[in-house]
C-alpha cells in the first residue's frame, strides 16, 4: 500500500512441481511419438519387400490388374482389395446400425443394472477368440443361409464373412459410443425434455449429435478391426482372389456396367489381409515374386486406411458439437 | 414495468402491451380467452399441489406442500436458497422423474388432472407446460437450431425464420446474435445463454411457463426487457417464475410463494399481501433480510 | 373448474415413434447377445460333451439346481437387499477362487522369494509412505513413494544372491498376502465399528490364514501355500460377509443363495450317481486346465502353458498399453496445440493413430519380427517380444477410446480447475482423468478382448504353437490360448476339433471375463458414482 | 527365472510347471529346441516332442506352425530355429537363404502324406480317376461338367474344393498335373482341409483334394477315390502308400535340423529320435494318420544325420 | 439491506420510481463505506490494462481496455449482457488461453508485471488470482474435496477441515452441508452451487479475487452474506467483480467500471461518481435505464 512493489515473481518457480510438470509433458509427448516410430517401424517393415517387388512388377498393372494369381505370375491387387472392401462395407452395413442401436438404448433407454450387465456381455462378443468366428460362419451362418434365404450361396462367401466380422464389431460401435453418448450432460437432456421432446427425440436429436466426435471414433475402430480382419475372413470367404462379374444393363440404350448384388456378397473372395497371412506363413519361399507381392499389398492397404481416415476426419470434425 | 400488475386494477395498461409474440392460438380452446386479469380470486386454477413431498433419497426437499396457482397470472416462488423452489418446478412439468434419486408423494394437478397418473404422457404434459432453468443449458447446436427445437419437435415448422426471429426478439436478444444465428449456442455469454433459453421455451408457445431464475444473469436493461416478456405472456399464459429478486417477485407477480428452508411452503397469497403484511412473522422477517 | 376435470388427460403425443425406436434398439441391443447366446451353446455342448448326458441328467439337474436357481434369483429380483447379500455372497465366493488361481498364477511366473524381498523393502515401505502422506495430507509423499519403490525394489532384487536362506512359502504368503489384505479389511471396519472392530478383523484373518495353512493339508489335501491363499482371499472375506450381514439383520435370506447353488449341485451330483444317469463327457476338466497340451491323446491334452502365458502376455500388455495409451491421449487431448505447425504435427500423429487401428494384425507380427527379433536380436516368441507386439496392436484402439473419453470431460470442469491455480497434470489427475476413467476402461476391455484372441502377430514373433511348459519369465518362449487352439482345430481329428477347442474357447473367455472383471468392476463403480 | 516358485504354486496337479533348465529330475539332458514350419507336419512333430519329453522332461521344446516356407524364411534360416518342418523339399531361395547366414539344412524324410481326392459319399459315378482325369478337372484349362470328364457321368457341374494357392497341397497338386497345367481357378480355396470335407459332404457333385489324415478322421462323410497311374486303380491306404503303389499323389514329409544345432547334445538326441520314431506305426500311421518311413528310409536318414552330427562337433 | 425499503417503506413509493429500475440508492452504504477506507485514489494499481483487445476468431469482444484496478478495494464492473466483462476478467487470470477462438492484444499488468509475458507462468498467476465462474461448476466430487481442492494444490493442507470449514462459513454455505460434506458438489441447489465455488475460491487465500456474478443465484440473505465476505476481503485482497444488479455495484464496490456494448470501457471512475454524477451520457442512461 505505501511503496510500489517489486514485480511479482511470476515466472512459477514452483521447484519440484515444476520439474514434474515439464517431466510429464515429455514423457506424454513420447508417448505420442511413439505412434510415429511405430508407423515408421511398419513402413520399414514393408517397403523393402515391397520395392524389390515393384521393381520387378510394374506398379501400374500392381494397381490396376484385376487378377490375383501367384500360378500365373499376375498380380493386380484390385480382386483382393475388391475382397477386403465388401467385407468392410458388409459388416459397417451390419455394425454401425445396430451397434448405434445399442448404444443408444444402453445410454437412454436401459436401467442402470440393465446397462452393467448387458454391457460386459456384449463386450465379451469383441473376445472371442476369430477362429471361433469363423467356424461359426462356415458351420452355421452359411448352411443357414443357404437354407433359408440364398440358395446359390457358395461355401465360401463374402456374406457370412460381413455377418459375423460384423458380429464381431458390434461391441466397438456400441460400447464406445455408448460411453460418448453418457458423457453428454444431462442438463442437455433436461432441456430437451423440458421442451417436450420425447425419449426419441432427446436420443436421436440432442444426445446422438452431441457425442457424434465418440461414434465417429467407434465407427474407425470398428471399420478398422473389419479391413485388417483375418482369420474369421479367411475361413468364412474363403482365399480366392476374384472379382464379381461385371455385366451390362442397358439403360435407355446406354450401357451400364452392373454387377449383380449376388454376385457381390455370395461368392467366395480374398481380403488382403488373408492373402498376406496366407502367404508370409506359407509354403512360398522368401525372395519369390509372390511372397514380396504381399508387402506392396499391404502398403496399399496401409494407404487406403489413412485415405479413409483422413476422410473420416475430416467428416467428423464438421459435425462436431462441443459441449 | 410497474408493480401495479400487482394490484392488478389497471387493465388498461395491460391492453396497451399489445405484443406481437402471442398470437391467438385457435387450438388452445376450451380456456376463456378473454379472461381478463381481474380479481386474483376470481382465476381458474391451473396447478394444484396437494400434499406434495419430495425426498432426494432420504433427504427432504420438499414438506407436504399445497397451493393452487392461478390461470392467466404469474406467480413468483421466493425463499432462501436450497428451500425448493425448483425441486418444486421441476414436479409440475415431472422433471425430477429424470432425477434417480427423487421420489415424490402427494398429488399434482395440472388443470384438474394429476399429473403423476398413469395414464399422463410426460411430454404432452411437457409441451403445454414449458421450461426455463435455473442454469443457461443452450444445445451445443446453432442458436438458431436452438430456438427452433421445440417448433420443429412439434412440428410447427411453418414460417420456421419468423417465429425464431419472433421468439429472439421477445427474449432481447435479437439485435444481439441476429448476424450470426449460425453460431453456436455455447458461444454466447452468460446472459445471452439465457435469453436463448427463454427464447427456446417461449418459441413453442406453452400454456404454462415455469421460469427458474430467468433473469439471474442479466443486466438491469435485460431483465426489464424479460420482465415485460412476462408480463406480456401473463395475457395468455400462466407464468411461474422463481426469482430470488424480492423487487423483481413484487413487480411482476400477482401471487407469492415463500419457501423456507426445509421444504416448506410457509405462505401463499397475492404479491401485495406478501409484501405489504403477511400473515406469517418468519415471512415478513424473510422479507425484510431479518431472516438468516 | 369443474369443466376441466372433464378433460382426461392432456393428450398424447404420437410415441408410435418412439416406442418403436425403443423397442427397435432393445432388439438391436438382443442381436449382440442373441449372438452371443448362440455361440457360447455352441461351444459349451461341445466343451462338456452336453451331447453325451442323458435326458435323466437333464432332468435330475433341472431340478435340483436350475429351478431353486431361478426361483431363488425372481426373489431376489423383487427383494433389493436380498439381491445384493446373494450377490455379495456369490461376488466373495467366485472373486475369492478367482483371486486364488490368479496368484498362483502369478507364482508360477515369478519368483517367491524375489517377491518377498522386493515386497518387504520396496513395495511395502512405498505403501506406508503414501499412506503417511494421504493421512498426514503431506503431498510430498506422492513423490517420495514411486522413489522409495523403485529404489527398494532394486534393493530387493540385488539382496536376492546373497541371501540364501528364506522362509517357506507359506509363511512368505503369510506375510506378504495375509497381512496386507487384514489391515485393509481392518482399517474398512475401523471405519464402521472402531477399534476393537478392527483388531478384531485383522486379527481374524491372520488367524483364518495360519489355521488354513495347518489345516488344509490334513483336512483336503491342499498344500499349505494354497490353502492360506484360499484362507486370505476366500474364506475371510466370505466369512466377514456372513458376520456382518447377519449383525446387520437385513438381508439374510441372501446367504442361501450359495447354499441352494452349491447344494443343488451337490444333490445332483448325488442322485446322478444314485439313478445312474448318462453323465456329460466333458472336455473341460480340472486336468485341462492343469495338463500340457498332448497330441498323443486328446482326453490327456490341457492348456496349462497356454492359460499361464495368455496370463502373463496379456497382464503385461494391459499394463503397457494402459500407461502408452492413456499417456497418448492425454498428450493428444490435453497438451497439444490444436493450430499452427504443432497443430500440423498433432494432426498428424492423430491420422496415424487412427491409421495404425487399421493396419492388419499380421503387418504387426512383421514388425514385431524384423524390429525385435532380428533387428535387435531378442529371442524369439518370447514373452516380452509377445508382449511389446501385441501391445503395440491393441494400443491404437485404447488411445482412441481414450481420447473420446478426455474429449467428453466438460470444459467447465477444466476450467474450474485452472482456475483454482491447477498445473496442467493436477488437472488431468484430480478432473480429467477421474470423468475419463470408466471410457478408457471401455477402450481397454476391447482392446484386451482383441488382444487375448490374437493369433497371426504372434506367429510371426514366433510364439510358440505348442510348448509343454509355462514361461517363468519374460525371456522365456511363450504360447497362448488362441494360437494351441488355433493348431488344435485345424486337427484332422473331431475330438480335437470339437472337444479340445471348444473347452479351449471356454476357458479363453473365462480367462477373458475374469481378467476384464477389474476394469468393468471399475468401470461401474465410477460410473455409478458421476 | 527360477525353479523354486512352481512348487510353491501348488496349483493342483500341475504335471508340468517346471521350467526346464537345472532341474534334478530326468536323466539330465536338458536345454530348449525351438522348431518351426509346415503346419502339415506339426502334429507329428508335437507328437514326437511329447515322447521325447516323456523321457528327457527337462528339455523344454517350443513347436510352430508356420508353413514350411514362413519357418524357412523368416526363423529357420535366419538362425532362430533348430528345426525346421515342412511338407515339401526345401527349394533353391531357401537354400541360399540359409547359407548366407551360415545355417546349413540337413534334409531329413520323417513320413509320407498321400494326397486324397474326395468325393461326397453319394456320388456313386466316381470311384477312380485317371492322372490326366484329374487334370482334366483342376488344372488351368478345366472342364465343366462331369460328362465332359467321362461321357457316361451326369451333366452336372463339378463343384471343386481345394487348397489356397498359397498351402504345399496346392503346390503338390499343380507339380502333380505339370507345371505348365496350372491349376484352375475356378474352385472354392481354403487353407484349412477341414473345411474341404465340410464342402463337399455338403454337395453331391463335389470333389476335392485333401491330406490323407483328413479322410482317414472323416469316411463317413467323405469317400475317397482310386488313383489310376496306369497300374489300375489305387485307393490311398497306409499300404499301398508305404508300398509305393499309390503314386504320383504321396508326398513326402520332412524336417531339416540345422547342421551347426547339432552339436548341442539334446538336439542331436531328439533328431535322432524323431528318425527313429518315423517308422513307429502307432504314432506315425495311427495317432497322427500319415504314412511311416520304411526301414531302409530310416536307416538312411538315420546316417546322413549322423553324418552331420559329427560334421557339427 | 436496500430490500429493506421495499418492504419497510410504502410499496407505493417504490412503485412510484418502479419503472426505473435502476435506483441510485441514496442510503446505500457502500460509498460511505469506500470513503472510510480511505480516498480511492490513493490506492496502489494492481493490476492494470493497456489497450486490451480480444477478439473471438473474427468477432472483437474487448475494445481498447484502459483500466487500472486498484490493491485492496473492491472493483465492479457493470454492463450489460454481452458487452464483455466476463471476457475481461478471464484476461486477467488468462483463463483465455484455454478458448482457443480468443486472441487477446495489449498488455496487462499484476502489480507491474505483463502477465503474457514469455515468463509468466499461467499456473503461478492463477494461484494469486482466485477466480469463480459466472455458471457455477463444481466438481463431481464431495463437497469438501470440492473446497480442498486448491489447498490440496497448493500443498496448503495442515488445518483442512478447518480450513474447509472456514471457507464455507465464509460463504455462508457451512450451515446447509455441515452434515453432507461428503455429498457430491453437483447434487446441490443452484444458489448452493454458487457459494460451493466462491468457498472453493477463497479457501487457498488468493491476493485478488475475481468474480464473475457470485450472487446471481442467490437469494437477498445470501447476498448479503456474500456480500459482508467481499467486504471482509477487500480489507486484505483486491477483489473485482462483474455483477449486472446496480445496487450491488454501488454497495460494495469502490470503483465501478461500465462497459458498452460493443465491448467498450465507457467509464472507470469513483463508484460514487459513476453512479452520481457519470461523465457520459451513455453511462447515465444505462444506469438510469434509459439505455437499451
Ligand atoms: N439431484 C439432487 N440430489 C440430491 N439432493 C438435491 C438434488 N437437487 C437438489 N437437492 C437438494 O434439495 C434441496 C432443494 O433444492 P432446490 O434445487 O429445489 O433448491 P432451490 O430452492 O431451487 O435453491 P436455489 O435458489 O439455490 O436454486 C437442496 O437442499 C438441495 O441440496
Ligand atoms: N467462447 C466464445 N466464442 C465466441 N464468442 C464468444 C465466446 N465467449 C463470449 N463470446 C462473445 O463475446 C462477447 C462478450 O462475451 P462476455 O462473456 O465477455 O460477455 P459478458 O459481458 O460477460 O456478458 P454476460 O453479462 O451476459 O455474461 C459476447 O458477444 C459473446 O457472444
Ligand atoms: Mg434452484
Ligand atoms: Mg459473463
Ligand atoms: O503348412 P504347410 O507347409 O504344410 O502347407
Amino acid at each position: 500500500m505505501t511503496e510500489q512493489s517489486q514485480p511479482p515473481d511470476l515466472s512459477g518457480n514452483r521447484g519440484a512441481q515444476q520439474v514434474r510438470e515439464k517431466i510429464y509433458h515429455g514423457l506424454f509427448f513420447t508417448a505420442a511419438a511413439l505412434s510415429v516410430l511405430t508407423t515408421l517401424g511398419i513402413i520399414a517393415a514393408l517397403l523393402g519387400d515391397a520395392l524389390s517387388f515393384f521393381g520387378a512388377y510394374s506398379i501400374g498393372s500392381f494397381l490396376t490388374g484385376t487378377q490375383w494369381s501367384v500360378l500365373s505370375n499376375n498380380y493386380g491387387v484390385l480382386p483382393l482389395v475388391y475382397g477386403t472392401l465388401i467385407v468392410t462395407f458388409g459388416s459397417a452395413l451390419i455394425a454401425m446400425p445396430l451397434g448405434l442401436l445399442t448404444a443408444i438404448y444402453l445410454s437412454e433407454y436401459a436401467s442402470k443394472r440393465m446397462r452393467s450387465i448387458l454391457k460386459p456381455m456384449l463386450e465379451v462378443l469383441a473376445g472371442v477368440p476369430t477362429v471361433v468366428y469363423g467356424f461359426f460362419a462356415i458351420v452355421y451362418i452359411t448352411p443357414f443361409l443357404e437354407g433359408t434365404l440364398f440358395p446359390s450361396i457358395s461355401t465360401f462367401n463374402a456374406l457370412s464373412a460381413s455377418i459375423v466380422v460384423g458380429i464381431m464389431i458390434i461391441p466397438m460401435v456400441a460400447s464406445i459410443s455408448e460411453d460418448a453418448m453418457s458423457a453428454v450432460p444431462d442438463s442437455l437432456r433436461q432441456a430437451g425434455y423440458g421442451l417436450g421432446a420425447t425419449k426419441f427425440n432427446v436420443s436421436t436429436r440432442i444426445v446422438v449429435p452431441a457425442a457424434i466426435s465418440g461414434i465417429a471414433s467407434s465407427f474407425i475402430l470398428a471399420l478398422s478391426r473389419a479391413i485388417g480382419e483375418t482369420m474369421a475372413v479367411t475361413l468364412a470367404m474363403g482365399s480366392k482372389p476374384s472379382l464379381p462379374d461385371v455385366s451390362m444393363a442397358s439403360l435407355a440404350g446406354i450401357p451400364i456396367p452392373f454387377v449383380h448384388p449376388g454376385d457381390m456378397f455370395l461368392r467366395p473372395y480374398s481380403s488382403m489381409t488373408a492373402q498376406m497371412v496366407n502367404t508370409i506363413n506359407g509354403e512360398l519361399s522368401g525372395g519369390s515374386l509372390a511372397y514380396e507381392a504381399v508387402f506392396a499389398v499391404g502398403l496399399v492397404l496401409f494407404v487406403i486406411t489413412l485415405v479413409m481416415n483422413v476422410i473420416s476426419d475430416a467428416i467428423a470434425s464438421r459435425y462436431r458439437e462441443e459441449y | 414495468m410497474s408493480q401495479d400488475n400487482m394490484t392488478t386494477n389497471d387493465p388498461t395498461t395491460e391492453a396497451a402491451d399489445a405484443d406481437q409474440l402471442i398470437t391467438t392460438d385457435p387450438g388452445r380452446s376450451g380456456l376463456d380467452e378473454s379472461n381478463e386479469r381481474g380479481s386474483v380470486t376470481d382465476a381458474q386454477t391451473v396447478i394444484e399441489a396437494r400434499n406434495v413431498n419430495v425426498w432426494y433419497n432420504d433427504d427432504q426437499a420438499l414438506n407436504d406442500i399445497n397451493m393452487k396457482i392461478p390461470e392467466n397470472q404469474v406467480t413468483a416462488m421466493i425463499g432462501p436458497s436450497g428451500c425448493g423452489k425448483s425441486t418444486f418446478l421441476r414436479c409440475i412439468n415431472r422433471m425430477n422423474d429424470l432425477v434417480d434419486a427423487a421420489r415424490i408423494e402427494g398429488d399434482l394437478l395440472f388443470k384438474g388432472k394429476n399429473v403423476y397418473d398413469k395414464d399422463v404422457d410426460p411430454v404432452a404434459l411437457r409441451r403445454r407446460i414449458g421450461m426455463v432453468f435455473q442454469h443457461p443449458n443452450p444445445f451445443p447446436k446453432s442458436i438458431y437450431d436452438n430456438v427452433a427445437y421445440g417448433l420443429r419437435l412439434q412440428g410447427k415448422t411453418d414460417n420456421l425464420d419468423q417465429k425464431v426471429e419472433q421468439a429472439l426478439k421477445s427474449a432481447a436478444l435479437w439485435d444481439e446474435v441476429k448476424d450470426r444465428l449460425d453460431k453456436s449456442g455455447t458461444d454466447l455469454s452468460g446472459g445471452q445463454q439465457q435469453r436463448l433459453c427463454i427464447a427456446r421455451a417461449i418459441a413453442p408457445d406453452p400454456e404454462v411457463l415455469l421460469m427458474d431464475e430467468p433473469a439471474s444473469a442479466l443486466d438491469p436493461v435485460a431483465t426489464s426487457q424479460v420482465e415485460d416478456l412476462i408480463d406480456d405472456l401473463s395475457q395468455e399464459y400462466t407464468v411461474v417464475i422463481v426469482t430470488h429478486n424480492m423487487q423483481q417477485a413484487a413487480r411482476i407477480s400477482d401471487k407469492t410463494a415463500v419457501f423456507l428452508t426445509g421444504g416448506e411452503l410457509v405462505e401463499f397469497n397475492d404479491t401485495a399481501t406478501i409484501f405489504e403484511n403477511p400473515d406469517s412473522q418468519r415471512v415478513e422477517d424473510y422479507i425484510t433480510g431479518k431472516f438468516g | 373448474m369443474a369443466t376441466e376435470t372433464q378433460d382426461s388427460g392432456f393428450g398424447e403425443v404420437s410415441q408410435l415413434k418412439g416406442k418403436v425406436f425403443e423397442y427397435l434398439s432393445l432388439g438391436a441391443s438382443f442381436v449382440g447377445i442373441f449372438m452371443l447366446a448362440v455361440l457360447l451353446v455352441y461351444v459349451t455342448v461341445d466343451a462338456f460333451g452336453l451331447d453325451q448326458a442323458g435326458p435323466l441328467w437333464w432332468l435330475i439337474y433341472f431340478a435340483t439346481l436350475v429351478v431353486p436357481t431361478l426361483g431363488f434369483t425372481a426373489y431376489a429380483v423383487r427383494n433389493r437387499t436380498v439381491g445384493r447379500v446373494a450377490g455379495g455372497a456369490l461376488l466373495r465366493i467366485f472373486g475369492g477362487l478367482a483371486a486364488t488361481t490368479a496368484i498362483s498364477i502369478v507364482f508360477i511366473i515369478f519368483d517367491v522369494q524375489q517377491w518377498l524381498l522386493v515386497y518387504t523393502v520396496g513395495l511395502l515401505p512405498a505403501g506406508l509412505v503414501f499412506f503417511y502422506g494421504r493421512l498426514k495430507e503431506w503431498p510430498q509423499a506422492n513423490l517420495l513413494a514411486p522413489v522409495v519403490l523403485v529404489v527398494g525394489s532394486a534393493l530387493g532384487v540385488f539382496l536376492k544372491g546373497p541371501l540364501s536362506a528364506f522362509p517357506q512359502n507359506w509363511l512368505i504368503y503369510l506375510w506378504t498376502l495375509a497381512v496386507p489384505m487384514a489391515a485393509y479389511m481392518a482399517s474398512n471396519e475401523f471405519d464402521r465399528s472402531g477399534r476393537d472392530g478392527a483388531l478384531a478383523v485383522g486379527g481374524g484373518v491372520v488367524g483364518i490364514a495360519v489355521a488354513a495353512a495347518f489345516i488344509g493339508p490334513a483336512l483336503a489335501g491342499l498344500n499349505s501355500d494354497l490353502a492360506l491363499l484360499l484362507g486370505v482371499l476366500f474364506v475371510a472375506p466370505t466369512v466377514a460377509f456372513v458376520v456382518r450381514t447377519v449383525q446387520s439383520r437385513e438381508g439374510l435370506v441372501g446367504l442361501a443363495f450359495p447354499v441352494v447353488l452349491f447344494g443343488g449341485a451337490l444333490l445332483g451330483a448325488f442322485l446322478v450317481g444314485q439313478l445312474g444317469a448318462a453323465q456329460p463327457d466333458s472336455w473341460l476338466t480340472w486336468s485341462y486346465v492343469t495338463n500340457p497340451p498332448s497330441q498323443l491323446d486328446a482326453r490327456e491334452a490341457g492348456l496349462f502353458p497356454a492359460i499361464v502365458g495368455s496370463v502373463f502376455v496379456i497382464t503385461n500388455v494391459a499394463v503397457l498399453t494402459l500407461v502408452l495409451g492413456v499417456a497418448t491421449s492425454i498428450y493428444l487431448e490435453e497438451y497439444a496445440a490444436s493450430s499452427g505447425t504443432l497443430g500440423k504435427v498433432t494432426n498428424l500423429i492423430q491420422v496415424n493413430i487412427s491409421n495404425l487401428a487399421g493396419v492388419p494384425s499380421v503387418v504387426y507380427g512383421l514388425l514385431g519380427l524384423g524390429l525385435f527379433i532380428n533387428l535387435l536380436g531378442f529371442g524369439i516368441g518370447i514373452v516380452l517380444v509377445a508382449s511389446i507386439t501385441l501391445a503395440l496392436l491393441i494400443l491404437p484402439i485404447v488411445i482412441i477410446s481414450s481420447q473420446e473419453a478426455i474429449r467428453s470431460v466438460p470444459t467447465d470442469l477444466r476450467q474450474a480447475s485452472y482456475g483454482m491455480g491447477a498445473t496442467r497434470w493436477q488437472t488431468i489427475r484430480n478432473v480429467v482423468l477421474p470423468e475419463a476413467l470408466p471410457g478408457i476402461l471401455t477402450g481397454t476391455i476391447l482392446a484386451l478382448g482383441r488382444a487375448i484372441g490374437e493369433t497371426a502377430p504372434l506367429l510371426m514373433i514366433g510364439a510358440a504353437t505348442t510348448t509343454f511348459a509355462a514361461p517363468t519369465g519374460y525371456f522365456d518362449s511363450v504360447t497362448v490360448m488362441p494360437l494351441q487352439i488355433y493348431a488344435w482345430s485345424s486337427q484332422p481329428s473331431d475330438a480335437f476339433r470339437y472337444g479340445v477347442v471348444a473347452a479351449g474357447v471356454v476357458t479363453l473367455l473365462i480367462v477373458l471375463l475374469t481378467m476384464n472383471s477389474i476394469a468393468i468392476y471399475v468401470r461401474n463403480k465410477y460410473e455409478n458414482e458421476n | 527365472t527360477s525353479e523354486s516358485s512352481d512348487g510353491g504354486s501348488g496349483d493342483g496337479g500341475s504335471s508340468d510347471g517346471g521350467s526346464g533348465d537345472g532341474g534334478s529330475g530326468g536323466d539330465g539332458l536338458s536345454g530348449t529346441i525351438e522348431i518351426s514350419g509346415s503346419s502339415t507336419v506339426y502334429p507329428l512333430a508335437t507328437a514326437v516332442s511329447e515322447l521325447f519329453r516323456q523321457e528327457h522332461p527337462d528339455v523344454s521344446i517350443n513347436v510352430r506352425s508356420t508353413g514350411s516356407g514362413g519357418g524357412f524364411n523368416n526363423f529357420f534360416c535366419e538362425g532362430q530355429t533348430s528345426f525346421n518342418n515342412a511338407s515339401r523339399p526345401i527349394k533353391e531361395e531357401e537354400t541360399q537363404l540359409c547359407s548366407d547366414n551360415d545355417v546349413t539344412p540337413v534334409e531329413l524324410k520323417v513320413a509320407t502324406d498321400a494326397l486324397t481326392i474326395v468325393a461326397n459319399p453319394e456320388n456313386d459315378f466316381l470311384d477312380c480317376l485317371t492322372v490326366e482325369e484329374i487334370s482334366m478337372i483342376f488344372s488351368g484349362d478345366a472342364v465343366q461338367q462331369w460328362s465332359d470328364v467321362r461321357s457316361e457321368w451326369p451333366d452336372e457341374d463339378i463343384e471343386r474344393y481345394g487348397a489356397a494357392e498359397t498351402s504345399g497341397t496346392f503346390d503338390y497338386l499343380t507339380e502333380v498335373m505339370g507345371e505348365d497345367a496350372g491349376h484352375t481357378d475356378d474352385y472354392q480355396a481354403t487353407e484349412d482341409d477341414n473345411i474341404i470335407v465340410e464342402g463337399v459332404s455338403g454337395s453331391e457333385y463335389a470333389i476335392g483334394y485333401l491330406g490323407f489324415a483328413y479322410y482317414t478322421n472323416n469316411e463317413e462323410a467323405v469317400k475317397a477315390v482310386s488313383i489310376d497311374n496306369g497300374d489300375g486303380c489305387i485307393a490311398p491306404t497306409l499300404e499301398t502308400a508305404k508300398g509305393g503303389q499309390y503314386t504320383p499323389l504321396a508326398r513326402p514329409l520332412f524336417t531339416y535340423p540345422a547342421q551347426s544345432a547339432l552339436a548341442q547334445e539334446h538336439i542331436a538326441e531328439f533328431a535322432r529320435f524323431f528318425v527313429e520314431q518315423s517308422t513307429n506305426e502307432e504314432l506315425v500311421a495311427n495317432t497322427i494318420g500319415y504314412v511311416p518311413n520304411s526301414d531302409e528310409e530310416q536307416e538312411e536318414m538315420m546316417s546322413r544325420l549322423e553324418e552331420a552330427i559329427s560334421n557339427a562337433q
